[in-house]
């Protein structure tokens, strides 16, 4: 079983650097990206959600569909922006929107920073978890080219709706983890002060999870982080992106949607081939006696 | 049982009642309280065992895989798949407890992991059934109850089988990381081919259904049933309050509350489950229907 | 221009007819249809309207899907179903469900009995008018055979939202108008008491309709109306529905869309065939130029 | 005009600034109070006509489809089609006022029916245009509108020309009673097919545009644009109060009430407006673009 190669900084170290509140926020390196961007909104039902923009954008001659889970930078824009934490509507003004970027070709973009969708009672009456896999199901079924990027927080499946992708880059210094380092303590410890543990055992940095296999890319931050430099961050990111983004503009739309069926069917392959997992699938139709009919 | 609806409005469906009845016979046992938390009365464990665990006040005691297995599949008709899938501890979880130690113990009470999936008949139906088992590290979604629901869907949308899915889960495991968060898109992958393969698909939730687990396949059914009184949500109630400070009403994330807030089709009580399950796949099965 | 026949009734008796408290409602319709319906609920969003009943049924030997716009019969009932005044989650309701019945294949039937849609500020926080529009636009994308009636009221566009089928017919003693009567009084007269002269005007009885080609099938009622007898009302019903959905099993989904189309492209043939009306449609891409790219 | 997104930053969309500056030049005459109803300054005609009939508190006047088409069709660039479609008394209606009495009248103030529609280019980019005058019977949607939307919505659809629609509109008209309901379905079935031809359709919409507009076509736009302040619903605040005895808070069914309700994507001034449509429309009609 690989190990985490030993990092300078310490896990948490990187946490904390992936939640600066200097560091670029999506916006940031949307606006570097495509100048043009427009942001459009709402999600045609009731509500429109700030903590998620969304819209098209002249990028490297194509409109491409952006997406972003944007953060405040002060403490009126944090509260306008709920702090990066999405509502329902925000899920869904997403599918709206990919379902637009599919009808016109638009290749999308998308940009994963959130402690997670947001805890509070108005999102569950609006059915947050349905909308949450809706999106993650929808997100299959999107015949244009998708790449998402994890630039600060990955939260749980807050950022898992708008992270189903045909490639998944992580900034150097951002984490991506199955529930926050708080409530991953609150849960195992029932003390949300043993965070930092929690994060270490979690392994939430960029290179734990490429080394898992589940982003392509790490993508270098600019010496002492992305927050020292956003220009060169947004470079970095930006030629990334297109170096993922490029050949897929070639796939023709059914390979590309069975491309990223099987990137998540086998993301986990590293333990699938553990021996002690048990047997790989079988052939199909073994099952098949009950259902002849 | 003490159905509200009874075998002569089965018939009336077209649901035979005998087949309805002929359960996986009586039900296993149960670990129970002495008195019931919602009415107080005593329990009788034997006579609640008759009732599907029912209580008279209507409160419905958690169950756990065998006997979700026993009530919904056909005497004799369950087989059960990929049960030698075994967890395994990549990220060396150590404290604090070890994982390894929590997932050996579980075995030693004879547990196989938090999803459980097979095939079975139901009143004489072919369904593939996936049940969730709570008592399995809170029925926790993790990389083999991903990977078990995964080939149990694939495999229903190539034999056009009925889905059935049985719901009760405290969320992701942790001790599993970022690979168990990424089961909810292997999961919903598998359940996007199925329902493009025009297959039915049926989820009961039963109480407690959080986190990853209503935020993928759960609530992504054709038909989705909740049973009376559970709680069903992405955020727990207790983190809700941590979190935002808000006061929540009385009944917050109740299967009736979902049904008002338009996640769920229908509470039914569990004595009618089997009947109304048997009915509902008559329906969305029915040869020479009109055309797609 | 063809005249209304000479009814025996007024048409503000039709009117009054149409809305008797004692008239059979969706429910006694379906039920005595589908003894074994199975009512459906959820928007999938963050409401149910109990306006109305949705759900599959067995009739005729096949899974049908049922959409009823449902009265209440005593006031605790009305104030439940909210008089039959659909909010935006019934139409969101009733979308989820025809893409469901399209999945599965299942016909529909649509029994349309509404004032109008809900004229409250939560319908229009939700977005009624797209619930609407959407509704409008879906039906013509569901590849099954879709069978509607007016039973009671049909309102405005509240009941446009449930009537865009294949077939549309009309109880003999319903109506279906632009507006109810008392809001054409107050939008022409000013004055909702002019009611009874702007029904006349409206021209809303089942003839009137019949007579400008907006539906199929007029279904005679009981003597005195099907108030009068539950049981004769429905199996009128019943045979009418089944006479009009029966054929369109038969035709290819591609079909039964262009037939779809071209019933409301051209329901209103009967001015257009006026002579002064004006030119035509024109042969296509007459007006092609500013296009060619 | 005083733009708040100026020709430089049009510049960097990479739309022409002169080509978004040679509209149709000066826009007609309008009918102005003497006093802004928002700010109550006195009111220069000639000025504000310079300035699209916005003030400078921002109030935007209502202007009428001559305008409108002034306003957004490059100089010379309308061509009008059917516009010799013309409405008929079928219901014959008679009281208060006799239907071909109104139709008389207006056709003799030179208007022709609720909208035009017709081909133009937009910053040289070919659209087909429609545009609602409320001046026509409170722009209310009649069979020569439906007649002209659709005809409009096919031939973009057949000729793949993006469609721009501009609504102000009370609702259906009264006095061709079911067929002008019947319209809603007609335009929508042919908006379905625009869609389906992946040809891009914006709408702009403006005061006020209530009832079987935006119940049908004003609101499935690809982006809908609404004007500062704008009054957008389905129902009217008049008859919501009647019926409901409830307040209606301040703002209600204002452009940036709708906004925030996710109805509508963008609020745009008026000054601003040629110069945003022509950026998203070389946005959505940019060639060797990826795949659908
Ligand atoms: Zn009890
Ligand atoms: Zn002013």
């Amino acid at each position: 079983m690989p190990k985490r190669p030993r990092d300078t900084l310490s896990v948490w170290q990187v946490v904390e650097l992936a939640r600066h509140p200097e560091r670029p926020y999506a916006l940031d390196y949307i606006r570097r990206m495509a100048p043009d961007f427009v942001e459009l909104h709402g999600d045609r039902v009731s509500h429109d959600d700030p903590a998620l923009v969304a819209g098209p954008g002249s990028w490297r001659g194509l409109t491409v569909m952006f997406f972003g889970q944007q953060k405040g930078r002060n403490l009126a824009e944090r509260v306008a922006r709920n702090w990066a934490m999405m509502h329902p509507e925000g899920y869904r003004k997403a599918m709206r929107l990919a379902r637009q970027a599919a009808k016109f070709g638009f290749p999308i973009v998308s940009l994963v920073d959130t402690p997670g969708a947001f805890p509070g009672a108005g999102a569950e009456e609006r059915g947050i978890a349905l909308a949450i896999g809706q999106a993650i199901m929808g997100w299959f079924e999107i015949p244009v080219p998708v790449v998402a990027a994890v630039i600060g927080e990955g939260g749980s499946g807050g950022a898992l709706g708008m992270a189903v992708a045909d490639r998944v880059l992580m900034l150097e210094n951002s984490i991506y983890s199955v529930a926050s380092p708080e409530a991953a303590a609150s849960i195992v410890w029932r003390d949300s002060a043993r965070k930092v543990e929690a994060a270490a055992q979690l392994q939430v940095t960029s290179r734990d999870l490429q080394a898992m296999g589940v982003v392509e890319e790490v993508v270098p931050e600019p010496e002492g982080g992305a927050h020292r430099d956003h220009e060169a961050a947004a470079c970095a990111l930006e030629a990334a992106l297109w170096r993922h983004l490029e050949p897929l503009l070639r796939l023709p739309a059914s390979e590309l949607l069975q491309h990223r069926y099987e990137r998540f069917r086998y993301i986990d392959s590293l333990v699938q081939a553990a021996p002690d997992f048990g047997p790989k699938v079988e052939p199909r139709g073994a099952a098949g006696n009950p259902a002849e009919r | 049982m003490r159905p509200e609806v009874g075998p002569e409005e089965w018939a009336s469906w077209g649901v035979s009642p005998s087949s309805v009845a002929a359960s996986g016979g009586r039900l296993p046992p149960i670990a129970l309280t002495t008195n019931c938390p919602s009415c107080g009365v005593g329990l009788v464990p034997e006579a609640l065992r008759e009732r599907c665990y029912v209580c008279d006040c209507g409160h419905h005691f958690r169950m756990h895989a065998d006997a979700w297995i026993a009530l919904l599949a056909d005497a004799g008709s369950w087989q059960e798949r990929w049960a030698d899938i075994r967890p395994h501890d990549l990220l060396e979880w150590k404290v604090p407890r070890a994982y390894q130690e929590t997932l050996d113990q579980a075995r030693a009470e004879g547990l196989n992991e938090a999803v459980r999936v097979g095939t079975a008949t139901l009143a004489g139906l072919a369904v593939w059934l996936a049940v969730f088992d709570f008592r399995f590290v809170g029925g926790s979604l993790s990389i083999v109850a991903g990977e078990r629901l995964t080939r149990s869907l694939e495999q229903a949308a190539a034999t056009r089988t009925p889905y059935l899915l049985l719901a009760a889960s405290g969320g992701a495991r942790m001790q599993e990381g970022i690979l168990a968060l990424m089961q909810m898109a292997k999961i919903n992958g598998a359940v996007g081919r199925l329902h493009q393969m025009g297959v039915p698909y049926f989820a009961v939730l039963t109480d407690p259904t959080y986190g990853g687990v209503p935020a993928s396949l759960a609530l992504l059914a054709d038909v989705n049933i909740a049973e009376p009184g559970a709680a069903i949500g992405f955020t727990g109630p207790r983190v809700i309050k941590q979190s935002t400070h808000a006061d929540l009403p009385p009944g917050f994330q109740s299967a009736e509350f979902q049904l008002r807030c338009g996640q769920v089709d229908l509470v039914v009580p569990r004595t009618e489950l089997r009947a109304r399950l048997a009915h509902l796949i008559q329906l969305y099965t029915r040869p020479g229907r009109g055309r797609g």
